[in-house]
């Protein structure tokens, strides 16, 4: 270990960079339990919703855009694929191609922000929008605008988190052409793949919960 | 977290994989199960999401006690779950289910 | 008897006190120790804050109309009250303040695991605690701290918005106050600090950290989505849509209801750490206290629903959370009875900090004892909402966990200040403490089960004896809280030279310079013994 | 023996059972609390430090001490427990015999409607040693009907039916308040709980200015709604004689039971739960007719016939 390395990357509350590896790894999934809970709370709501009105939460799931959701679903596993793929190269201190699978990491992440953004867009277009104007008049109105709300409060949320993990992937693409990361040190990347990860899994109970409920077509 | 580096070959066939239960759970989403295919979609999901953290979060790879943490998070949302329903599905003693 | 001289040892020359000056040193420092002074700073202003209102709640109810403030006015100064005394004062009191001094320093490490987190930690605090501010000074909030729907997130005028987004932010400090800990003390214990010879303070914050981290995110959420309904109509609790006002209650309570174990458990390890001392004896049945900490984190997570049993929640549900709330009382039952054991054959010394334990042993029991009234659901019927719901939760917040805090702050404040506070006014002021409390609260027990409903600003003329005798308490209890205030800042000046160990106490904390260096210990300690290994002194001694 | 009260009247058929509930608790924390206090006095005297109190043979720990100090409050909880679940039963379980009123809860009154049409504000005159249910929803936000004398309370919602019952048992006037916090003026949502000798309650209810009962009065707006259209006859919707308190099957398979709360939902957001082989026409009357209305419908299907004892949750 490049004894100067050393000295730069370890705090000095810890003891090796060991114990502070493992403390960065352990927080982050501390944090990630603590973002399990926050989405839980509107998962319960969704539950018990969805067991009081199953009726509306399917006319509500068949009009949203089944495609656009699969295609951000498989759009978000291959985001994931190039994450790991990204932690893995800076385990091995391969600079050139964790700037690569970060780039292309973001570029996915981007994208399933856009199609997002045509969803939301036609959303307002066609007036499924919560609130006093909510242009669904036929039957299950008043729960369709509750189905409604989740889905935007779910989606909205989830795009929000999204939005923060490019905000923290830009950082560690400008550290990675600085040269900060190497086999040594490499926390940052692992920390932050640990988030993009579980931003994945979220989106991977919302796919079905609100675009699959009851069968299309 | 540990030293252990995955072979790259993992990530793919993991990758490939979850790629292959996303397309379940399209296809069972198409089937008319009736209550099942809630039950079906969750559990997919639940086997995509187990992939995610084992594999691509390396936690099968790591100490006990990131296990304990992971799985206290969706412990702790079962319980939060759980005993909400306990009073939703109570309520009203009326609805009866179908037999 | 035995307040502790002036010490001969010299102060030392650099301390973390004095390591670099200017306010930048301060609000850019990562030092556990300063950043605790800063959040101790501004929980003082808050825990003042929030005493004014109550204050002024008294007043008010001194006689039966509604006479000094409107309704309207009156509605908000009890929930300002609640918001701050709750999120603002109560939560981050001992976790942040002793928690942060303390916890590096009982496990011998130089800092938390992550030092510009905790710093962090107090921006967003402020952040939160200036939009609260913000609200006293837009025309307040009227819901009540707990924010019930469609209450709060359709008819109310005031400013809900911005004190849900003001609570929502301070969530995040605490979140990462807890997540600090926790890896903290699993990552950063000094050589052979195994985990059954951590000191009790240090099992309370673990657990206290656990709910920190899993419950804080639901009412975050929860609130954040009265916030969305009431300004973009996502109206997932709205009734007129099928929406359920009670699921609002069961995220709510998921969190609300372990967030009193937030406060009570490191009330509760305060309060080993200070009984130990000054029984100068082991904690008996050390093993049970610690594992009760733990016990009672996880077991508080399932009985939020104790707060539900007439708001229309099935009778079904109503059972469950009833049997688990009784369980989740008798590890709190084996605490006291643990300390009080610990008392047997010890070497007692009447320091202040240990009349402020003995009084938070008698509140506690209490507040715990009328907690059993309110979890049999037959008789929750009839108290559920009236004034001994008040009484209950004040005995277990303020005589609980502000008694331990107050302990706490006495006991460590000479290894804080470097410097000893006055005995004398210490206990004077622990007892005035004390009787205000009493008058305070106890006749609430009584208006409430003759049927005072809370949250009234004009009441039926017969409860008239029994509020006059609250509000005289509530003066005298303010007046038990100023006084620590004033000879603590005087002590800082002119108090006596503490010296490292005034109270000959075991603990790593002790083992350093007071005030200690930035890096606690010039070399990192080594444990090798139990905690509170007090050896028993020859009789007649001192 | 105080120059102020101390201990609430007890006006009701549960009052006195849950009063000896709460003084068998109060006896617990008692004993309890002196237990524990009296050991911190005597402890905090005898060990003081210097006394020459005898330390030897001090133990750590003890594992059958604390398990019998667990033990033995565990089982004292359990008693708490049981007796507690069992009253909270009956409080909340009408017995069938009840008299029904309804209640209407609004910022920041109560509006009480008894079934031969009486109606009062902020008032409820009720006959002695009969059994009311009282049937209750809220305009606007969640308040909650407190009767302290009669220990009973629960709270009242918006868009959703909850019940309380009780039997007043002394006549006299007690203290009726919102025990659930509901805005500006909750303390100003108070009144009065009147119990009568029942010959008095008959000619207060035939008091007052002459009013339709309340089916009479459902039977009104069940025609100016243009209900009869389909429901009686014409074969669009179902009949509605001996209707009430039936199970009924939906389309969707589902078996329900015909109360207040799923008369309520299939007037007010009527495609809900369509009855099977009815096809949902009916238009949804949420917004429509206030809750009082909705009410007096209720009344109304209930005066056609059915079982009407069975259908409560």
């Amino acid at each position: 270990m490049a004894e100067s390395a050393t000295a730069t990357a370890l705090a000095h509350q810890f003891d090796d960079l060991e114990q502070q590896r493992e403390a960065g790894y352990l927080g982050m999934w501390t944090f990630l339990v603590t973002e399990i809970l926050f989405f839980g709370g509107i998962f319960t709501g969704y539950t018990a919703y969805r067991a009081l009105y199953p009726e509306a939460f399917a006319i509500g799931s068949h009009h949203l855009d089944y495609w656009l959701g699969t295609i951000n679903t498989a759009v978000l596993i291959l985001s994931s694929l190039t994450m790991a793929l990204a932690v893995h190269a800076s385990q091995l201190g391969r600079r050139r191609s964790l700037i690569g699978f970060l780039a292309a990491t973001m570029t996915l992440g981007t994208a399933f922000l856009v199609v997002k953004w045509f969803e939301y867009a036609h959303k307002f277009e066609i007036g499924w929008i919560p609130g006093p104007d909510f242009a669904y008049r036929g039957p299950h109105a008043p729960q369709v605008e509750l189905f409604v709300s989740f889905y935007f409060a779910l989606t909205g949320m989830h795009a929000l988190h999204m939005v923060v993990g490019l905000g923290i992937l830009a950082v560690l693409l400008v550290q990675a052409r600085r040269g900060r990361f190497s086999s040594e040190y490499h926390s940052p990347v692992v920390v932050s793949g640990l988030y993009w990860h579980f931003v994945d899994i979220v989106w991977i109970f919302l796919y079905p919960l609100l675009y699959l409920i009851g069968a299309h077509h | 977290m540990s030293h252990h580096v995955i072979p790259r070959r993992v990530y793919f066939v993991i990758a490939a994989l979850l790629m292959l239960l996303l397309a379940a759970t399209a296809w069972v989403a198409e089937l008319d199960l009736g209550r099942l295919s809630v039950v079906a979609a969750l559990g997919i999901a639940l086997v995509k999401a187990l992939l995610v953290i084992l594999y691509f979060m390396e936690v099968r790879y790591s100490s006990r006690l990131s296990w304990i943490v992971a799985g206290a998070g969706f412990f702790w949302l079962l319980i939060l779950i759980a005993l909400t329903m306990s009073d939703v599905l109570t309520r009203t003693a009326v609805t009866l289910p179908a037999e | 008897m035995a307040a502790p001289g002036p010490s001969q040892e010299p102060e030392p020359r650099e301390h973390y006190l004095n390591a670099s000056y200017g306010i930048r040193s301060w609000l850019l420092t990562k030092d556990h120790k300063r950043i605790a002074l800063l959040f101790l700073a501004s929980i003082t202003f808050f825990f003042f804050i929030g005493g004014l209102f109550a204050l002024m709640i008294r007043l008010e109810l001194m006689t039966p109309p509604g006479d000094l403030f409107t309704s309207a006015t009156y509605n908000r100064l009890f929930t300002m009250h609640g918001v701050i005394m709750v999120f603002f004062f109560l939560i981050p009191s001992i976790p942040a303040v002793l928690g942060n001094f303390l916890v590096p320093m009982m496990i011998g490490a130089r800092d938390l695991a992550f030092p510009r987190l905790n710093l962090l930690s107090w921006y967003i605090y402020s952040i939160g605690g200036l939009f609260t501010m913000a609200v006293v000074l837009t025309g307040g909030v009227d819901t009540g701290w707990t924010f019930y729907t469609p209450y709060s997130s359709t008819y109310s005028n005031s400013q809900v918005a911005l004190t849900v987004v003001g609570v929502f932010i301070t969530g995040f400090s605490s979140i990462l106050t807890g997540l600090n800990f926790i890896i903290t003390i699993h990552k950063m214990r000094a050589p052979g600090l195994t985990w059954f010879r951590l000191p009790l303070f240090i099992w309370a914050h673990y657990s206290t950290s656990i709910i920190m981290v899993l419950g804080t995110p639901v009412v975050a959420i929860a609130l954040l989505l009265v916030g969305l309904e009431r300004l973009l109509h996502i109206g997932i609790f709205d009734p007129r849509l099928g929406g359920d006002p009670i699921l609002f209650q069961h995220l709510f309570w998921f969190y609300s209801h372990p967030a009193v174990y937030i406060m009570i458990l490191p009330a509760m390890g305060v309060i080993s750490e200070v009984i130990t001392c000054f029984a100068h004896k082991r904690l008996f049945g050390y093993n049970f206290v610690a594992a009760a900490a733990v016990a009672i984190a996880v077991l508080g997570f399932l009985v939020w629903g104790h707060h539900m049993f007439v708001s229309g929640q099935s009778m079904y549900a109503g059972m469950i959370f009833s049997f688990l709330s009784f369980l989740v009382a008798v590890p709190s039952a084996i605490k006291v009875f643990n300390w009080t054991a610990t008392l047997y054959k010890g070497q007692i010394v009447y320091s202040t900090p240990m009349l402020y334990a003995f009084g938070f042993i008698g509140l506690f029991t209490m507040g715990g004892l009328t907690g059993l009234f309110l979890a049999t659901l037959g008789v929750n019927i009839h108290v559920h909402d009236t004034y001994f719901i008040i009484a209950h939760f004040h005995y277990i917040m303020v005589g609980g966990a502000v008694m331990a805090y107050l302990g706490g702050i006495h006991f460590w404040w000479p290894k804080i200040s470097g410097k000893l506070y006055p005995e004398g006014w210490g206990r004077l002021a622990a007892l005035i403490v004390f009787i205000g409390f009493n008058l305070t609260f106890f006749p609430q027990f009584i208006l409430g089960y003759l049927g005072m409903p809370r949250r009234y600003h004009a009441y039926p003329d017969e409860f008239v004896v029994l509020n006059v005798m609250s509000t005289a308490g509530a003066t005298i209890l303010g007046v038990g809280y100023l006084l620590p205030l004033v000879y603590l800042i005087w002590s800082m000046r002119y108090g006596k030279s503490a010296g490292s160990n005034p109270w000959n106490a075991k603990g790593l904390e002790w083992q350093t310079t007071s005030p200690p260096s930035t890096e606690n210990f010039p070399i990192t300690p080594v444990v090798t013994e139990e905690a509170y290994n007090y050896v028993p002194e020859p009789i007649g001694h001192g | 023996m105080f120059p102020f009260p101390t201990f609430p009247e007890a006006a009701s058929s549960i009052a006195s059972s849950i009063d000896l509930l709460y003084l068998f608790l109060v006896g617990i924390s008692l004993l309890m609390s002196a237990l524990i206090f009296l050991c911190i006095f005597y402890f905090a005297i005898k060990y003081r430090r210097g006394s020459r109190a005898d330390r030897s043979g001090i133990r750590h720990h003890s594992l059958a001490i604390e398990l019998v100090w667990s033990g033995i409050p565990l089982l004292s909880f359990l008693v708490m427990f049981f007796w507690g679940a069992w009253l909270f039963y009956d409080a909340y379980t009408p017995p069938d015999d009840a008299l029904q009123i309804y209640v209407v809860g609004k910022q920041w009154m109560w509006k009480i409607q008894h079934p031969e049409g009486r109606r009062e504000i902020n008032q409820l005159h009720v006959p002695v040693g009969q059994s009311i249910k009282l049937t209750m929803t809220s305009e606007d936000v969640i308040h909650d009907f407190f009767i302290p004398a009669f220990r009973v309370k629960k709270d009242v919602l918006p868009s959703r039916y909850t019940s309380l019952w009780f039997r007043a048992t002394k006549t006299g006037s007690y203290h009726l308040f919102c025990a659930q916090y509901c805005g500006t003026n909750h303390s100003a949502m108070i009144g009065q709980v009147v119990v009568m000798e029942p010959a008095e309650y008959q000619m207060w209810l035939a008091g007052g200015p002459p009013a339709e009962s309340m089916a009479q009065a459902g039977a009104k707006l069940f025609e100016r709604y243009n209900c009869n259209t389909c429901h009686v006859g014409g074969g669009r919707g179902p009949l509605l004689a001996d209707l009430f308190g039936s199970t009924v099957a939906l389309e969707n398979g589902q078996i329900v039971v015909v109360d207040e709360a799923y008369v309520r939902e299939s007037i007010l957001l009527s495609a809900a739960k369509v009855v099977a082989g009815y096809q949902p026409i009916m238009p949804a009357f949420q917004g429509q007719i206030s809750e009082t209305g909705v009410l007096q419908l209720i009344a109304y299907i209930q005066s056609l016939g059915g079982d009407s004892d069975s259908a409560q949750p």
